[in-house]
C-alpha cells in the first residue's frame, strides 16, 4: 500500500541522520580508538599487535593510582554536589515563590554562561594567597598572614563542584517541580516528621533526578580537565591530563587511546553500578533531562 | 508552605543557606567580571583604579580586547563554530525528535540509548576518538590513493564534528520532550481541516516545536561556545576563543583583558539566557 | 446495495481490525441529512475507531463509507468534506482565533478578503464575534468548545464528526454545553455526528442515536425509543438506571405474562420490543426506577396508570439527591429495589416505614437471557 | 594569502605583524601559540598541514622529523643566512640535517635558569636551591624536562651525553625523578606558563623559582629586584627555530617572515616581546635596553661561556621523560 | 465558648486572611462523632483552605479548631489525628500498596508484625484483600481511591478530612464512588469531612452539609433542609436546579403574599425559612422544576397538591433525558419556564402542544434581595 510506503521511506530518511551521527561519530572512532590502543610501539614507525599499553597500564602503579583517585575524587565531588544541592533544588522547586522560582532556577544557570577556563580563572582570582579572600580575611584581622588557598585538592573539589552544580540542580529541579505537593503534606499527614518525609518520600520520588544529576555530574567530573590542571596543587594529577600527555607530550597515541578506553570503562562501570544500585535505568534518568 | 511546622530559625537558616549558595555562585564570575576594570597590567590585587582601557584601549601594553584581533578572531571562529554547530544538531535533534517520538522500528530502545549515550563519554575521549579516526583515514587516503583529504585533519569541521557529536543528544532530549508533549491530534485536525501532509508540518508541528528548537539551539550555541575538552583535540590553526584564551594564559600571560573577555561573554550569554527564557515562557501552554 | 443520494452519511457492513483484535463488526447505518446522529456506547466499543474511519485517519478492513452518496475510501483525510471536532478540540495553540478557523480556508486557497468575511460570519453564528483577536488559552472551556466547531463549519463540511467534545469539560459547563450544541446544529443545519458514552448527552441532543457495544451497534432510534423499547437486554440496561432482575417465565402468551425472579418475586411482565417470550425461558427483567410508585400505607395517593405489579417492603434508605432522590427499599424476599422519589421536604417517606412499590407490566421489559449477558 | 604561524606565546608581537603585513599588504598573518609539543602533536596530527610556519627549538625537531615527517626541507637560497651568527646557524643545521636535508635555520635563542629575589633568596644559586628547606614553600618550577636536564647536571651527571645509552639515561631520570620527589615539599606549586610564574614572583607568594630567562627579564621590568640567575652548573640554552610544515601552503611568505623578522630593527621589536637574543650578528646590541638592563644584570661572560645547549632527543627519550615527569606528579611529596 | 468532647471537630470563628485576601471569614462549626459531614461551595470559595487549616498545613489567622475537645492550633500536622484523601490522592508512587497504608503505621512505630496484620485488616475492609502487592499505576481509578482511604483508616483517626477525591474521577466511577464512600463511612463509623462543588455528591453523602461561598458558611443543615428550606438565595441558586426569577412583592403578610416578577407574572409564594417579606420589597424567588406540575389541556390529570400557582403557555422543547427528562414551556410573556416531566413513550406531551404549569406557592420560596446577589 502507498501510505506504507510512504512511512517507510520517512523512517529511513530519519533514522539516516541518526545513523550516520551514530555510527561515523561516535561507534566508528571508539572501534578506531580500540584498535589503535592494541598497537604496541616496537621501534619508530614500527608497530605490532598486542595488549602492551594496557599492560603498561595495570604494571605501573602511577596510572591506576591516577585513575582511582580521579574515580574517587569524581564521587567525593558528585556527593558534595548532591548534599549541597538538593536543598537549592528543592527551595527552588517547593519553596519559592513563583516569581522568585524562575529568577533563581536563572541564577543557578549563571555559571553555563561562562566557559569552564573563565571559572577556573575566577576561582584563582579568588583562592590565590595574595587573592580576594585571603586578602579579605588579613584586612578584617580574621587571618594574620596570607593564606594559601589554591594548588590543592580542596580547591580542585570546590572548582569541581562549582562547575558542575548545574547539572546536578537542573534534573533535580525538574523532577521535584513534577512532584505533587501534596504528596509531601501526605507524607505529614499520615504522621511522618521532617526526616521521615524526606526520606521515605522525598528522596525515593526524585530519585531518576538524582541518578540523572549524579550520573552526568560524575562523568563531566572525571572527564574535565581544566579545573584540575588550572587549581589543582603539585600532587593532583587527573586521568585526564595523562590522557593529554600521552597525546600531546610524549606522542604516544597508542597508549592514550589505551587510557582513554580505560577511562570510558571506568566511569561505564560506575554508571552502571550506580543504576544497579538505584534500580534506575538510563532511560528514565539521563535521557528524561 | 511546605515547612509551615518548622521552625522561624529553621527557615531563617535555610533562606541563609541558599543566599550562600547564590554567593558562591557568582563569586567566581565576579572576581573574573572585575578585574577587567582594574587599572592594572595583571588581574590580581591591589586593586588600582577604574579603566575601560581593557575594553577599548588601541594600544600594547594595555591592548583592549576590541582591538585585540587575535582575541577578536577567536570570538569570531567560536561564533562561526557555535552557529553550524547548533544549526546542524537542532536539525538532526528535530528528525531524531520525530524518529524516536513517532516511528516504530526494533530496538528502539537500544537506539535510543544510544542516542544518549555520547552525553556520558568524557569530551576529552570523543576529542580524541574522533581526531584518531579522522587522521587515519586522511593518512590512509593519502598513502593509498595520493589523496589529501586536508577536512579530516585538525580545523573548524573536525571540531564542528566533534562538539556536534555530544550536543545532538542535547538538542535531541529537549526537542524530544516538546514532540512527547505535541497532542498528534493537533495534526490530525490540520488534515481534516484540508491540509496537507507537507502543510501540517510547516504550519503546526515545526511551530509547536519552534520554542523548543530555539532553547535547544542556544543551549547548544553556549555549550559549543565555551567547549574546551573536545575541542583542545581537534582544533587547528582557526581556534576558537577559549582556546585563544587558554593559550594566552598558558603561553603568553593574561592581563586583564582576559577579565575583559570573560566579562563581555557573561553579558552575552547573559542576554541569549534570557532570550531562551522569554522564548519558553511561550503561549502553546495550555 | 442501492446508494440514495439523500443521506450526508452512509457506512456498509463497514468493519476494522488491528491485527487480530476486531474493533468495528460490520456496522452499517445511514444519517439523513440535517440530523444530529449521535453513537453511544461504553468505553473501548469502537467509536473512536469508527469515526476515524469516517474522517478517513484508519482504513476500514472491510465495507464502504459513502459521503453524499460517494464512495471515500480511496480519499486522503484531507480530501474529504467531513470535518471533526475532537475530544481535547485540538485548537492549534500557536495561532489566534482567527486563524484557526482561517485555517481550513487558507489550505483551500481562499482569498484573503473572502476569508475575513467568512471568519467574521461563522463568529458571529456562534455568538462570539468579538474574540477572532484572541489567542487560544484566553478563552473559557465552553467558548474553545464553539471556536473547534465554527472551525470546522467554516468549511461548509457534508458532515461534522464530534468524538465526546464534552469530556473534558467540567460538570457546570457540560450541561450548559449540551443545550448550546443543539442549538447550533440548529443553526448550521448540518449533520452532526455525535460519539459519547454519556447517555444523558445522547438522549438529550440527538434524533438519532446509535447503541454501540463491542463493535457493534445493537440499536438505532430515536432517543425515546432506546429509553422505552430498547431492543436487547444491553441497550435496556445501558441507556437509563434500571431495577434488574434474572427469572424465568412461568406463564406466557408470546409478548406478555408472568415471571418469577431467582429471589421468588413475581411479577407481570411485558416482552421487549418485538421479542418472542415463551414460558420456561431464563429472561432478564428491567424495571426502571422512576416507573415504580412509592405507596405509603398511610394516606395513599391514587396513580392514573395501571399498576399490575406491586410489592411491599421496608424503606431502607432515602439517596437524597434533590428532583433525583431516590429510595430504597427492601423486599420481604431481602431483595433492594430502587424506586423515584420526589421528596418534598413535609412528610416525605422515611427509612423503617413499610411502602407497597407498584409498577405496571408495561414497565416490566423482559429480554430472554443471552448466556453471561 | 594567508601566512599561519604556529609559535610560541609572544614571538608574534601585534606591531610587528602589522608592519609585515603593511609591507606585504596582500599576505595576512595568523598567529597559533604553542610550545615544543604541541607543535609537534599538531603537525603529527595534521600530517604537516593547517600551518605555513613552526618555530620548534632546535632539539624536537630531528626525532618528530624523523618518526612523523611534518617538516618539509628548506631552500636555503630563499633564506637571508648570511645575517645570521654562524655559529648558531651551522649548530642547528647540523641537529636537523635529515638525508642531506636541512629542515630548520635559527631565530632566536635564549635560556632557562633560575630567578630569585635578590631581597629574599639572595644565596639562591643553583638547581638545588630550588629545594633548600630555608625556603620551603616559597620557591617553584615547571613540571617539565628542562627541571629534570637541570637538576641532573646538579647532581653531577651529563644527560645530553647520556643520551646516546638510554638505559644510562634511565638510570640518571631515576636519581633526578627521587630528588625532585623529595624536593616536592619545599615547593609552592609547579608552574604551567609565564603567567602563573610571573603573578606569584611578582606578588611575593615566591621567592624563588625555575624559569625562562624571558619572563624574569620581564619581571625585572616591573621589579627590578627579581632578577634571571644562570644555575651555577650552567643556564639550559635553546635555540628557536624556523621550519616549514610539510603541507604549508605559503612557502614564499613563510620565507619572507623569516627574513622579515632578522632584519636589525625589526629583531629589537622581537626581542622587545620575547626577551630572548636573535641568532643574527650583533644580535646583543639590537636588545631594547631595558632587556639589555636585564641581560647584563644576569649575565656574566663567565655564565655564558658555561650555556649548556640542549641536545638532539632522540627517539623514545620523550616517553621515558614523561613517564617520570608523571611519577614525580603523582608522588605525594607534602 | 464551652467546648463539648461529644463533637469530634470543633471550629470557632476560625479566619484565614492571605495578606489583604480573607479566604475564610469567621466560620464556626461542630461535627457531631462518627457523622458525614460535607461542605459544598463554588470554586475558590475556600474550602480547601479551612480543609488544611483543620490538617495542619496552614495556620488560621484567628480562632480556634478543636479535636476531640482539645484545641490543635500548636500542633504540628504529623500530630493531629486528623487524616485527609487529597484530591489527586498523593498516593505514593514509588511505593507498593502495602507499603502506601503502611507508611502511617511505620511512622508511628508500630512493630512489623502488627503492621501486617492491620494492612491486611484494612485491605479486607475495603474489599480488595489482594493487592498489597501491586503497585499504584496497577491500581484502577475507584481501587486507588479506596487505597488512599485505607491508608488513612488504619490510623483510626479522630476525622478522616476528603478534599474532592471524586473529582478526578470519570462520570460513571463518581456515581459508583458515591454510594461506596458512604458505606465505608458506615463501616469505619468514623467522622468524615467531605469537601466538594458537586451538590448531588454532598446531598446523597452526607448527614450534614455546610454550604459555604466567598469564605463564610451560608448554612449548615440535613440535605433536605438545604433543599427545601434554604436560608438564602445563594444557597438556593446553588443547591439544586431552579426557575429563578427577580420581583417585587405586591402583598404580603410577612410569611407570604403575592409576587410580581419583572416580566409581569404574578405568584403567590411563600417567604423563605425564616425570613420575613414586606409589601414593596425587591425579590429572588425560586421554583424547583420539579415542583412545576404539566397539566396538559386534554385530559388533565389531578394532583395531589394545593397548586395556588397556575400559568399557561405553549410546550418549546423536549429534553430528553429518560426519567430526568425536562419540558420547556413559553409562558405568554414569552419566558422559557422549565419543568420536570416523566415522559413514559406513550402519548407524552409534544413540543407546540399547550400546557398549563402549577405549583405551589409552597414551593416558590422567596428572599429579599440583595443588591447584585
Ligand atoms: N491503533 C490501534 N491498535 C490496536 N488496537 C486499537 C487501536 N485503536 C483502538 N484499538 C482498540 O480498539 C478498541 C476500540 O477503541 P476505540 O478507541 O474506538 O474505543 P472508544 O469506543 O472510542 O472508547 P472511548 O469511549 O474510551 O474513547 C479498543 O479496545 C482499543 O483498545
Ligand atoms: N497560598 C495562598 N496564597 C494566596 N491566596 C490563596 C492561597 N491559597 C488559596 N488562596 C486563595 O484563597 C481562595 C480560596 O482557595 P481554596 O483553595 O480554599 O478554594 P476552594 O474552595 O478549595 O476551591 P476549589 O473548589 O477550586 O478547590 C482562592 O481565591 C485562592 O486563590
Ligand atoms: N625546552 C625548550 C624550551 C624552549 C623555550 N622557548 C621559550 C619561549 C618562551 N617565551
Ligand atoms: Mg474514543
Ligand atoms: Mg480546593
Amino acid at each position: 500500500m502507498l501510505q506504507k510506503d510512504f512511512k517507510r521511506l520517512t523512517l529511513y530518511l530519519l533514522f539516516a541522520p541518526f545513523a550516520l551521527w551514530i555510527i561515523l561519530l561516535i561507534i566508528l572512532p571508539h572501534i578506531g580508538m580500540v584498535a589503535l590502543s592494541l598497537r604496541e610501539k616496537v621501534a619508530p614507525r614500527v608497530y605490532e599487535f598486542g595488549f602492551a599499553n594496557y599492560l603498561d597500564f595495570i604494571n605501573e602503579p602511577i596510572y591506576w593510582n591516577t585513575l582511582l583517585r580521579t574515580g574517587s575524587m569524581s564521587l567525593l565531588v558528585t556527593a558534595l554536589a548532591l548534599i549541597i544541592g538538593f536543598p537549592i533544588a528543592y527551595y527552588i522547586a517547593k519553596l519559592a515563590s513563583n516569581r522568585t522560582r524562575g529568577a533563581l532556577f536563572l541564577l543557578c544557570l549563571i555559571p553555563l554562561w561562562v566557559s569552564d577556563l573563565i571559572r577556573a580563572f575566577g576561582w584563582i582570582l579568588l583562592l590565590r594567597e595574595t587573592g580576594i579572600i585571603s586578602s579579605f580575611l588579613v584586612w578584617s584581622g580574621i587571618a594574620g598572614q596570607p593564606i594559601e588557598f589554591l594548588y590543592n585538592d580542596a580547591a580542585v573539589i570546590v572548582g569541581l563542584v562549582y562547575t558542575v552544580m548545574l547539572f546536578m540542580i537542573v534534573p533535580l529541579v525538574s523532577t521535584l517541580d513534577g512532584m505533587d505537593n501534596s504528596m509531601i503534606e501526605a507524607g505529614y499527614n499520615l504522621g511522618g516528621n521532617g526526616f521521615t518525609v524526606l526520606r521515605k518520600i522525598i528522596v525515593p520520588y526524585a530519585m531518576p533526578g538524582i541518578v540523572s544529576g549524579c550520573i552526568v555530574t560524575f562523568m563531566l567530573t572525571a572527564g574535565s580537565y581544566l579545573t584540575p590542571i588550572l587549581l589543582g596543587g603539585k600532587n593532583s594529577s587527573w586521568f585526564t591530563e595523562q590522557i593529554y600527555n600521552q597525546f600531546i607530550t610524549r606522542f604516544n597515541w597508542e597508549a592514550g587511546a589505551a587510557f582513554g578506553i580505560l577511562l570510558l570503562l571506568f566511569t561505564s562501570v560506575v554508571i552502571w553500578l550506580g543504576l544497579k544500585l538505584s534500580g534506575q535505568t538510563l532511560a528514565n534518568t539521563v535521557a528524561k533531562s | 508552605m511546605l515547612s509551615q511546622n518548622k521552625t522561624t530559625a529553621f527557615i531563617l537558616g535555610y533562606r541563609l543557606y541558599v543566599a550562600a549558595f547564590f554567593i558562591f555562585l557568582a563569586a567566581p564570575l565576579v572576581a573574573a567580571g572585575a578585574f577587567a576594570f582594574n587599572d592594572s597590567l595583571f588581574p590580581a590585587l591591589p586593586w588600582q583604579g577604574f579603566t575601560l582601557d581593557w575594553f577599548f584601549n588601541d594600544t600594547e601594553p594595555k591592548l583592549g580586547m576590541f582591538h585585540d584581533d587575535r582575541l577578536l578572531r577567536g570570538l569570531y571562529y567560536s561564533f562561526v563554530i557555535a552557529v553550524i554547530v547548533a544549526a546542524l544538531s537542532i536539525l538532526v535533534g528535530t528528525t531524531n525528535a520525530f524518529l524516536f517520538v513517532r516511528g516504530n522500528f526494533p530496538a528502539k530502545n537500544f537506539f535510543y540509548i544510544m542516542m544518549v549515550v555520547p552525553l556520558v563519554i568524557p569530551g576529552v575521549i570523543l576529542g580524541i576518538s574522533i581526531l584518531v579516526m579522522a587522521s587515519d583515514t586522511a593518512n590512509y587516503a593519502e598513502d593509498v590513493w595520493g589523496l589529501d583529504l586536508e577536512f579530516l585533519r585538525p580545523g573548524i569541521f573536525l571540531v564542528v564534528m566533534g562538539q556536534f557529536s555530544f550536543i545532538t543528544t542535547i538538542t535531541s532530549l529537549v526537542i524530544t520532550a516538546r514532540l512527547k508533549k505535541f497532542d498528534e491530534t493537533m495534526e490530525e485536525a490540520a488534515l481534516n481541516l484540508g491540509a496537507s501532509r507537507a502543510r501540517v508540518l510547516r504550519t503546526i508541528t515545526l511551530p509547536f516545536l519552534r520554542p523548543a528548537m530555539i532553547a535547544a539551539g542556544i543551549v547548544a550555541f553556549l555549550v559549543s561556545f565555551e567547549n574546551f575538552n573536545t575541542t583542545l583535540f581537534l582544533v587547528g590553526s582557526e581556534a576558537p576563543l577559549t582556546i585563544t584564551m587558554y593559550d594566552r594564559m598558558a603561553k603568553v600571560g593574561s592581563t586583564p583583558v582576559l577579565n575583559a573577555v570573560s566579562f563581555f561573554l557573561m553579558v552575552g550569554s547573559g542576554l541569549l539566557a534570557l532570550v531562551s527564557i522569554l522564548v519558553q515562557r511561550d503561549k502553546t501552554k495550555q | 446495495m442501492t446508494t440514495s443520494p439523500m443521506f450526508d452519511l452512509e457506512c456498509i457492513n463497514i468493519a476494522k481490525s488491528f491485527g487480530a483484535f476486531r474493533a468495528v463488526k460490520d456496522v452499517s447505518f445511514n444519517i439523513p441529512s440535517g440530523s444530529f446522529f449521535s453513537i453511544l456506547g461504553p468505553s473501548g466499543c469502537g467509536k473512536t475507531t469508527l469515526m476515524r474511519m469516517i474522517a478517513g485517519f484508519e482504513e476500514p478492513t472491510g465495507g464502504d463509507i459513502q459521503i453524499k452518496g460517494k464512495s471515500v475510501l480511496g480519499t486522503p483525510p484531507n480530501k474529504r468534506n467531513v470535518k471533526m471536532v475532537f475530544q481535547h478540540l485540538a485548537l492549534f495553540p500557536m495561532m489566534n482565533v482567527f486563524e484557526n478557523i482561517a485555517y481550513g480556508l487558507r489550505c483551500n486557497g481562499v482569498s484573503n478578503s473572502e476569508i475575513k468575511k467568512k471568519v467574521h460570519d461563522v463568529l458571529e453564528r456562534i455568538a462570539l464575534p468579538d474574540v477572532a483577536e484572541r489567542e487560544i488559552h484566553q478563552l473559557s472551556g465552553g467558548q474553545k468548545q464553539r471556536i473547534a466547531i465554527a472551525r470546522c463549519m467554516v468549511l461548509d463540511p457534508d458532515v461534522l464528526l464530534l468524538d465526546e467534545p464534552l469530556g473534558a469539560l467540567d460538570l457546570k459547563l457540560r450541561e450548559q454545553m449540551k443545550i448550546e450544541l443543539k442549538l447550533l446544529q440548529h443553526q448550521f443545519n448540518t449533520t452532526f455526528v455525535y460519539i459519547t458514552h454519556d447517555q444523558s448527552e445522547a438522549l438529550v441532543m440527538s434524533d438519532n442515536v446509535a447503541i454501540m457495544n463491542q463493535g457493534r451497534f445493537e440499536q438505532i432510534g430515536t432517543p425515546q425509543e432506546l429509553y422505552h423499547r430498547p431492543s436487547t437486554a444491553f441497550v435496556a440496561g445501558f441507556v437509563g438506571d434500571s431495577n434488574r432482575w434474572s427469572g424465568k417465565v412461568k406463564t406466557s402468551d408470546g409478548s406478555g405474562g408472568k415471571v418469577a425472579t431467582e429471589q421468588g418475586l413475581e411479577m407481570a411482565f411485558t416482552a421487549a420490543h418485538g421479542e418472542t417470550i415463551r414460558e420456561g425461558t431464563e429472561v432478564d427483567i428491567f424495571v426502571r426506577p422512576e416507573f415504580i410508585h412509592t405507596v405509603r400505607k398511610t394516606g395513599s395517593v391514587g396513580t392514573g396508570e395501571a399498576a399490575d405489579n406491586s410489592m411491599d417492603g421496608v424503606v431502607d434508605s432515602l439517596l437524597f439527591n434533590g428532583a433525583n432522590s431516590r429510595v430504597l427499599v427492601r423486599s420481604a424476599k431481602g431483595e433492594l429495589i430502587e424506586a423515584d422519589v420526589t421528596l418534598t421536604g413535609n412528610d416525605d417517606v422515611k427509612p423503617g416505614e413499610e411502602v407497597s412499590l407498584v409498577w405496571s407490566s408495561k414497565q416490566a421489559m423482559c429480554f430472554a437471557a443471552q448466556g453471561a449477558s | 594569502e594567508t601566512l599561519r604561524l604556529l609559535t610560541w606565546g609572544s614571538y608574534a608581537p601585534e606591531a610587528l605583524i602589522e608592519k609585515f603585513e603593511e609591507e606585504y599588504p596582500d599576505i595576512d598573518v595568523e598567529v597559533t601559540f604553542s610550545n615544543n609539543e604541541e607543535m609537534i602533536a599538531k603537525l603529527r596530527a595534521t600530517g604537516g598541514a593547517g600551518y605555513d610556519l613552526a618555530q620548534p627549538s632546535h632539539d624536537r625537531i630531528y626525532a618528530a622529523q624523523f618518526e612523523y615527517d611534518i617538516y618539509k626541507p628548506l631552500d636555503l637560497s630563499k633564506i637571508n643566512t648570511d645575517a645570521m651568527q654562524a655559529k648558531l646557524l651551522e649548530g642547528v643545521k647540523e641537529n636537523t640535517t635529515i638525508d642531506g636535508e636541512v629542515y630548520a635555520v635559527p631565530h632566536q635563542w635564549g635560556t632557562s635558569g633560575l630567578m630569585a629575589d635578590k631581597t629574599k633568596a639572595p644565596d639562591l644559586k643553583s638547581w638545588g636551591d630550588l629545594c633548600d628547606p630555608q625556603y620551603k614553600g616559597r620557591t617553584s618550577m615547571r613540571l617539565k624536562r628542562t627541571i629534570i636536564l637541570g637538576m641532573a647536571y646538579e647532581m653531577g651527571e651529563d644527560p645530553f651525553a647520556a643520551y646516546s645509552d638510554l638505559e644510562k639515561y634511565q638510570g640518571i631520570l631515576d636519581k633526578v625523578s627521587e630528588k625532585l620527589i623529595e624536593c616536592k615539599a619545599n615547593i609552592k606549586a609547579y608552574w604551567n606558563s609565564g603567567d602563573d610564574l610571573t603573578a606569584m614572583m611578582l606578588s611575593g607568594e615566591i621567592v624563588g623559582s625555575e624559569t625562562w630567562d624571558s619572563t624574569a627579564y620581564k619581571i625585572y621590568d616591573q621589579n627590578p629586584d627579581i632578577t634571571f640567575v644562570p644555575p651555577s652548573t650552567g643556564a639550559l640554552a635553546w635555540i628557536d627555530t624556523f621550519a616549514i610544515p610539510r603541507k604549508g601552503k605559503a612557502d614564499d611568505a613563510a620565507y619572507k617572515w623569516i627574513n622579515f623578522v632578522l632584519r636589525p630593527e625589526n629583531v629589537t621589536i622581537m626581542s622587545a616581546s620575547t626577551g630572548a637574543i636573535a641568532s643574527v650578528k650583533g644580535a646583543k646590541d639590537l636588545l631594547p635596553e631595558d632587556k639589555k638592563a636585564a641581560v647584563n644584570a644576569a649575565f656574566t661572560d663567565a655564565d655564558i661561556d658555561n650555556l649548556k645547549f640542549f641536545a638532539n632527543i632522540p627517539p623514545g627519550v620523550e616517553d621515558m621523560e614523561g613517564r617520570a615527569l608523571e611519577k614525580i606528579k603523582a608522588a605525594t611529596g607534602g
